[in-house]
């Protein structure tokens, strides 16, 4: 079962690393979104990620299970952060290990598209200017 | 009467300034339900920007509410 | 200037990210090859890598220059071990930082697709039938 | 007479049985240097498969050698 999971605490690339290795496995390809420090035009401080947890790791393993079916890879897991994160932090993790890499690329993609496009977590930044927006893109994001 | 449990989150639960209320059920479907929350609460978003949710999976407007149920009104998402 | 590495000793990954983490990126794409244990239907045991190291390193580099001049990326690595590895071993490392998630994954893939088709690196494989041979792919590798 | 050293690999390494020679520059480009060694070492390769480099660049067929350089004869890559 492909494990979509949410951590209030710094993810652990190492470990979730070591979830999806595997002897067949010759590709792993992995994503990582990292807390930036701007965002159209203006200066970000921090931000914090909210969930429904709930119905946030169900549609998370959805889509993993989706990435599963549809690519030839072997292992896939996904993490995301919840909670408070600052400029650099780690805030969504993916790792995909296949026997070619042009699976474990296209899988990897799809799932951070997916999660990004479906997963219900919300994002609130803090900007340098002092206020904090919630980010309800309507469109597909940049 | 019947009662469900609406979770608000993001812009939404800062605007409701709650995450979760408990509500009569008086709409006829889960579009009257958040219709009734945008009056009470003055959500900006039209129900066409929206996902709603029950006990933690993707439900349609026009399913009507369950007693007891968990009910959750889903604003653009930005995780990632 | 971005860094194509050879290496007879293990990979260290986390140093080798830590070389494209940059405040401005939001995305980060790697790509792991590992050493598998079986390949056009031959269980394998392990494999030697053998490179010209000198242009090896400046090839290696100019498809790093390339991916920097084609996509929209922030900073690049790319690293290959030379030697003997086992299976499971890391073979090779590319990982790319960016502001937005295309590029970035557009960049890595870029990178190792040339650094396959274009360095000089030679893998020798050690079969369980106890044999062993160089590959010298004439077509696009699987 | 003028020398240079030619360097292989892999393959190429092993049929030798040698990684590099110092050679007397015979051919008059880098084509005739690579059937000298081809027919020394019985290379099963054709010329036409493999790619050439001078001093860590590639190089042409048609290049004149150079004294004192380093002529590698690259075979089909693998690495990744």
């Amino acid at each position: 079962m492909p494990a979509f999971l949410l951590s209030s605490v710094p993810l652990d690339i190492a470990s979730l690393r070591a979830q999806v290795l595997d002897p067949r496995a010759g590709g792993y390809a992995s994503f990582e979104g990292w807390v930036r420090d701007h965002h159209a035009g203006r200066a970000v401080d921090g931000l914090d990620y909210e969930a429904y947890a709930a119905l946030a790791e169900r549609e998370g393993e959805r889509i993993l299970a989706e990435a599963t079916a549809r690519f030839d890879i072997i292992a896939t897991c996904c993490a995301h952060r919840v909670g408070t994160l600052a400029i650099g932090d780690l805030a969504v993790w993916v790792g995909v290990s296949a026997a070619h890499r042009g699976a474990a690329f296209d899988a990897c993609r799809y799932i951070i598209d997916e999660t990004k496009r479906r997963v219900p977590i919300w994002k609130r930044e803090h900007y340098r200017e002092g206020d904090a927006d919630w980010l309800h893109p309507m469109a597909e994001e940049a | 009467m019947a009662t469900l449990t609406l979770l608000y989150f993001a812009s939404l639960r800062e605007r409701a300034g709650v995450a979760s209320e408990t509500v009569d059920i008086a709409a006829a479907d889960l579009a009257g339900l958040y219709g009734d929350a945008q009056a009470r609460h003055g959500f900006s978003w039209p129900r066409e920007h929206l996902r709603v949710a029950v006990d933690g999976e993707f439900a349609r407007w026009d399913d009507a509410p369950k007693a007891g149920s968990e009910v959750a009104f889903i604003p653009p998402v930005s995780g990632g």
